[in-house]
């Protein structure tokens, strides 16, 4: 678990890096950001998107465990299950998410 | 070789050698060579407590406790030193609180006390609370406590050093009554690089701990080989009291783990396989608390005559299961935790299953109460040292009380280091070292080593096996001079083909097989004196039992075994008990 | 012979089989084909029972077919902390850990623990260890004159800070934990074990000392939660509730 | 015989003790807590409500930021996970890089890393002109349709 929060804390460090020089685009005009922008919306880029997502949402709920960890020693005591709640709600979050953005991505680029 | 010099140089890193060290640090330049790292040595084992009248909790004084270490001891005890060992407890108990040991507490805050076999109110009226302890960690407690003081004294440790052989000025056998024999310095095998490293020192003290691996069956760790009482034997120094060896009666059956004592002390009963409490016939006052000696045997003879417990029928059952799993797991909870991972018993609800295992050597090597060590009867080595259960004060006499060991290790522990610091203090040089003083352990490790290359036909673990077997067979806790003329002619043998053992490693680094070698040679030499001390005790006597000869018999007796090794085999000789208070009497209970 | 036959009782009977061992090795000074101090892998088989430890089997191999196979080992039954190591990747005590609780038809996979460095097989340097126990002060410091029986400490007072007094310093929960592999610098869990006996002892009066190495760059703000410790430890002391512990304190200042 | 010294008292005093580990500890706590609701939203807002990422261009952009408490929303997550973003990337390199120098070098490259982008962040979010003008004054192409022809 350690090192899943680890690569996803990294992951979205560096993607915060891009986001932030992509979107500072606006400053620029707002035919380049478009043209970015635009770039993003490929299925392949989708795809990367919603593994940025996952990622988001594994370290949120990891980093909430890991407070609570801290913060509550029952928290402490019942780890492990905290570990396997975790994934559920990524796996709940997901399940909201991806249908949706999969078929924004696939069906409703037009 | 490599050689160092110091004041004071300490063998050993348990209770006692730590203790000593604390005294000795503090005054002279000490070194502490251990073959272990301090904190893995055997005291951390020690399970039940410490013993010392401290009142705490119900009426008592030292005087009682003396009287019970004498009788416990069947007589057999000095008792000037047993006046010393009860008279200082008080202060040795409360010495480790002041550095910070975990005692477990009364609801006032003082330190809590238990009962424990053998200790008694008012001259064994009934049992008596009188052992501090830690839950079932007391020995651990002690040990750790020890080496954090250590820490904070800067003491020097030389780590996974065996020290090997002691060398002294003279021959002792050699040397006339009166002559001064002195202590020169000690030679050490490091493990790391296997290097010899030569120690000069004006005082040594020994603390090696206990020599339970004679045995087959024991609860001592398998590093307690009894090198240091091995390596005096072979300086020409006597051993004192080795046919007297403790059987602990709680060791899990077919393992020898120890279930302490403590697991009677807080209301455990043994029973046989009727479900009987068998004890109530034995010692119908103090029933299961009852010295160890006692209880050993009783729990033998029911396994003898059939009412054993289990398929095979060959242990007793300890039965915990009245106990309230809270009370348990609050003053039992690593002896319970050995039955279920070790067993796979459940002790909240199951009787484990119990037999008696080898357990403390009341011999050792003879001192006087400053832990000076003696060459005969009455002349001492000058500088030597000697302390714990390496050493025979003799507290302990024919069998030692619970938690007497603990306080034996810390009272003459701290008398060894004082008196080891003062000798060298008052000394100005050390004596000279003997010219090519290390060269009869470097032949020893040389000849070993060449064994791994060819020659040599005998495995260590094959005779270790062997030895060790027969002792369990023959002079565990009945002896008979049939079974004992048995067990010297298998240690003779495995004896005579140990010149021929053979080794595997034959690196210099962390030669560990090499060790293992050495550590049987003197097992072998401690399985003999062993042996030919309880041939010649034709009577019974503390942890000593011939059935040939059943009961005790003052007028032969009542005097300590002092056995040589000398070219022709073990020498015995004999020396009077120190009686000061109590005279002899029959030790019922 | 009349003396009682007490051939070792066997509780129940256990059948044996044989397992497989494959050993971590490495020899300083090179053995066979093996350079020196280059660690490689070996296997052995060994006839054992369900119930026998897997030191027991360490021991086999060692006296029936290698005797250069280096490990340490004393008490053999948890209470030394010689034999920690890694067994089917995971920190454990040699002699505590039973066959029958691995899975006997795969290899058992032993190797030393990790983040020391490898001196002989099994054997590694623990001054590291040793040294960083040490560094925070493990001995009581008491203030004021020393009363003349004992301290008083009421049972509470002691049940505080009974856990961590349990611990053997074996250094399977430093050896495992990820921080402690990664650079070096961080103390370890044991080391915070071994301050927090102290910091909640009553009778201590040196807590903010041990607090402050704590405190600082290799202390309990480099933990990262990640209870390998807790989980390696053979005393079942609750590590990772003792480094919350401590930083719970320095968090509110309040012991 | 001299009574053993080993309990002797010790003198000592509280000592201020360096707050840098601890604080930032802390802040990647409260941080973290922080963010969760922020991102959270974020995602929700730009990916999930309406169109999803599909939705997402200038005038998006230009719509969300209009609207000041956007603004201050996002600055405030900026600079929140760009903070907590670089003191757990410090850890890392504090962890993985092996010598002293390395350790310092890519200690500093984060740091300016870490600066730029807050910074240059931070301008976009405050000096954001949804209807930008070229030199000559006109509107740039791709300007929402809502912007004011004047
Ligand atoms: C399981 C168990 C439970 C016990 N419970 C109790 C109890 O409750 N109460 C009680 O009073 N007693 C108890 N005892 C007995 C008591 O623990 C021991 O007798 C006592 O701890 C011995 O201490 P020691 O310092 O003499 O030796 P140890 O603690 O065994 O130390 C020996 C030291 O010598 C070193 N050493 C050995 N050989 C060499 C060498 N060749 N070179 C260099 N160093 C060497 C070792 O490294 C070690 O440091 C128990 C014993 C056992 C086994
Ligand atoms: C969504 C809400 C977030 C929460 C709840 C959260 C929580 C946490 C927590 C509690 C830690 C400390 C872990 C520890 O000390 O053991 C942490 C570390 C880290 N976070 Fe976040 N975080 C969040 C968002 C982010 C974002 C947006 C980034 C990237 C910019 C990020 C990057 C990191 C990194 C790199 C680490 C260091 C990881 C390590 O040292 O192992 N986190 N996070
Ligand atoms: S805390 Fe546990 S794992 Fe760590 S050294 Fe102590 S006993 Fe071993
Ligand atoms: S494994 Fe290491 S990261 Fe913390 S919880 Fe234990 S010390
Ligand atoms: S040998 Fe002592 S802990 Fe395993």
């Amino acid at each position: 678990m350690w090192v899943v929060h680890r690569v996803t804390g990294v992951a979205i460090f560096f993607f915060l890096v891009v986001h932030v020089i992509d979107t500072s685009l606006v400053r620029v005009s707002p035919e380049a950001y478009n043209e970015v922008i635009g770039s993003y919306k490929t299925p392949l880029y989708g795809l990367v998107e919603a593994g940025l997502v996952a990622a988001i949402l594994l370290h949120a709920f990891n980093g909430l465990r890991v407070i609570a960890v801290d913060r509550w020693t029952w928290a402490l005591r019942h780890q492990r299950m905290l570990v396997w709640i975790v994934w559920a709600l990524f796996a709940v979050g997901m399940a909201g998410f991806l249908p949706r953005h999969l078929m924004h991505v696939f069906g409703g680029a037009a | 070789m490599i050689e160092h010099e110091y004041d004071v140089v300490i063998v050993g890193a348990g209770g006692a050698g730590m203790r000593a060290a604390l005294e000795s640090s503090q005054r002279a330049r000490t070194a502490v060579l251990t073959k272990l790292y301090p904190t893995r040595s055997h005291t951390g084992a020690a399970q039940g407590g410490m013993a010392a009248a401290l009142a705490n909790v119900e009426d008592d004084n030292a005087e009682w406790h003396v009287f019970d270490t004498i009788k416990g001891g069947d007589y057999l005890v000095d008792q000037d030193a047993a006046e010393i060992l009860c008279r200082e407890a008080v202060d040795a108990v409360l010495d480790l609180e002041k550095m910070g040991l975990p005692f477990n507490r009364t609801e006032e805050g003082k330190i809590d006390q238990r009962r424990f076999g053998g200790h008694t109110r008012d001259h064994g009226q009934a049992p008596v609370r009188r052992a501090c302890y830690s839950a079932d960690r007391t020995g651990h407690m002690i040990l750790q406590t020890l080496y954090q003081q250590c820490i904070r004294q800067q003491v020097e440790f030389y780590n996974e050093y065996y020290v090997l052989d002691l060398l002294l000025t003279e021959d002792p056998q050699a040397a006339a009554p009166g002559e001064e024999v002195a202590v020169a310095g000690v030679v050490s095998y490091e493990l790391a690089t296997g290097e010899i490293h030569v120690f000069r020192a004006k005082s040594v003290v020994f603390a090696t701990g206990g020599a339970g691996k004679i045995f087959k069956t024991t609860s001592n760790a398998h590093t307690l080989t009894g090198d240091g009482m091995g390596i005096a034997l072979r300086a020409g120094l006597p051993l004192e009291d080795m046919e007297f060896f403790q059987f602990h009666p709680t060791g899990l059956a077919g393992l020898g783990i120890l279930l302490s004592e403590a697991a009677r002390g807080e209301g455990g009963i043994l029973r046989n396989s009727e479900g009987e409490r068998f004890m109530e016939r034995y010692a119908p006052t103090i029933k299961d608390l009852a010295p160890r000696d006692m209880v050993a045997r009783a729990m033998a003879n029911e396994v003898r005559e059939g009412r054993g417990a289990g398929p095979h029928k060959d242990y007793v059952l300890l039965d915990l299961t009245h106990l309230e799993p809270a009370h348990i797991d609050a003053k039992l909870p690593d002896i319970t935790e050995f039955a279920r991972t070790y067993l796979g018993v459940e002790p909240y609800t199951e009787p484990v299953p119990v037999y008696p295992t080898a357990h403390y050597a009341m011999g050792g090597i003879p001192t006087t109460v400053q832990g000076e060590v003696l060459r005969n009867n009455t002349d001492k080595v000058t500088g030597l040292y000697a302390a714990g259960e390496c050493a025979c004060v003799s507290v302990h006499g024919a069998n030692r009380l619970g938690t007497n060991s603990l306080l034996d290790i810390n009272v003459f522990g701290r008398r060894a280091g004082i008196a080891a610091a003062e000798h060298a203090l008052a000394t100005a040089e050390a004596a000279p070292l003997p010219a090519n003083g290390e060269a009869r352990l470097v032949e020893i490790v040389e000849r070993l080593r060449a064994t791994a290359s060819g020659g040599g036909t005998e495995s260590v673990a094959g005779l270790r096996k062997e030895l060790q077997e027969t002792m369990d067979r023959n002079v565990q806790v009945f002896r008979t001079a049939e079974s004992l003329a048995e067990a010297t002619a298998v240690v003779a043998d495995v004896k005579a083909r140990y010149a021929n053992v053979a080794i595997h490693d034959r690196g210099q680094k962390y030669n560990t097989d090499l060790l293992e070698a050495l550590e049987l040679g003197f097992l072998i030499d401690l399985a003999e004196v062993t042996v030919a001390g309880a041939l010649a005790r034709e009577e019974s006597r503390g942890g000593h039992y011939r059935e040939d000869f059943p009961t005790r018999d003052d007028d032969k007796f009542m005097k300590h075994t002092m056995a040589y090794a000398t070219g022709e085999g073990v020498r015995l000789d004999y020396k009077p008990v120190t009686i000061t208070t109590y005279q002899p009497m029959e030790r019922k209970y | 012979m009349t003396a009682v036959d007490t051939a070792p009782a066997q509780v129940g009977g256990v059948p044996s089989m044989t397992v497989t061992l494959r050993i971590r090795r490495l020899n300083p000074e090179g053995v066979g084909d093996h350079a020196a101090g280059e660690d490689y892998w070996e296997e052995f088989q060994v006839e054992a029972h369900a119930t026998d430890r897997v030191l027991d089997a360490l021991h086999k191999i060692k006296w029936e077919q290698d005797g250069s196979l280096a490990f340490r080992r004393s008490c053999a039954h948890g209470v030394c902390g010689s034999d920690a190591m890694r067994i089917n990747a995971k920190n454990r005590l040699a002699c505590k850990t039973l066959l029958k609780d691995l899975n006997p038809a795969k290899p058992i996979l032993i190797e030393p623990i990790a983040g020391l460095p490898v001196e002989k097989d099994l054997i590694v340097d623990m001054e590291p260890f040793f040294a960083s126990y040490r560094e925070i002060m493990p001995f009581l410091m008491p203030s004021g004159p020393a009363p003349e029986r004992e301290r008083l400490q009421s049972p509470e007072e002691r049940e505080r800070f009974d856990d961590t007094t349990k611990c053997i310093l074996c250094a399977a929960c430093t050896t495992a934990c990820p921080v402690f592999w990664t650079d070096g610098q961080y103390f370890g869990p044991q080391a915070i074990v071994g301050a927090h006996r102290f910091i909640f002892d009553s009778r201590d009066e040196g807590q903010w000392d041990r607090l402050e190495i704590l405190n600082d760059k290799a202390g309990v703000w480099k933990c990262r939660t990640a209870f390998n410790c807790t989980e390696a430890c053979p005393r079942g002391i609750e590590v990772t509730k003792a480094i919350s512990e401590v930083k719970k304190v320095l968090n509110t200042g309040e012991i | 015989m001299t009574a053993p010294e080993l309990s002797q008292p010790m003198p000592r005093t509280r000592k201020r003790m360096n707050a840098t580990y601890r604080w930032w500890w802390v802040f990647q706590r409260v941080s973290g807590v922080i963010l969760v609701v922020l991102i959270f939203t974020h995602l929700f807002v730009n990916l999930m409500m309406g169109d999803g990422v599909s939705q997402i261009d200038f005038a998006f952009v230009a719509g969300k930021w209009a609207a000041w408490y956007w603004q201050v929303i996002d600055f405030v997550m900026l600079l929140l996970a760009m903070l907590h973003g670089t003191n757990g990337m410090s850890y890392l390199i504090n962890d993985y890089a092996r010598s002293r120098r390395s350790r310092a070098i890519l200690q500093a490259i984060l740091g300016i890393a870490a600066v730029v982008i807050i910074v240059l962040g931070s301008l976009v979010i405050w000096t954001f002109e949804p209807c930008p003008v070229d030199a000559t004054g006109a509107f740039l192409p791709g300007v929402p349709s809502g912007c004011p022809f004047n």
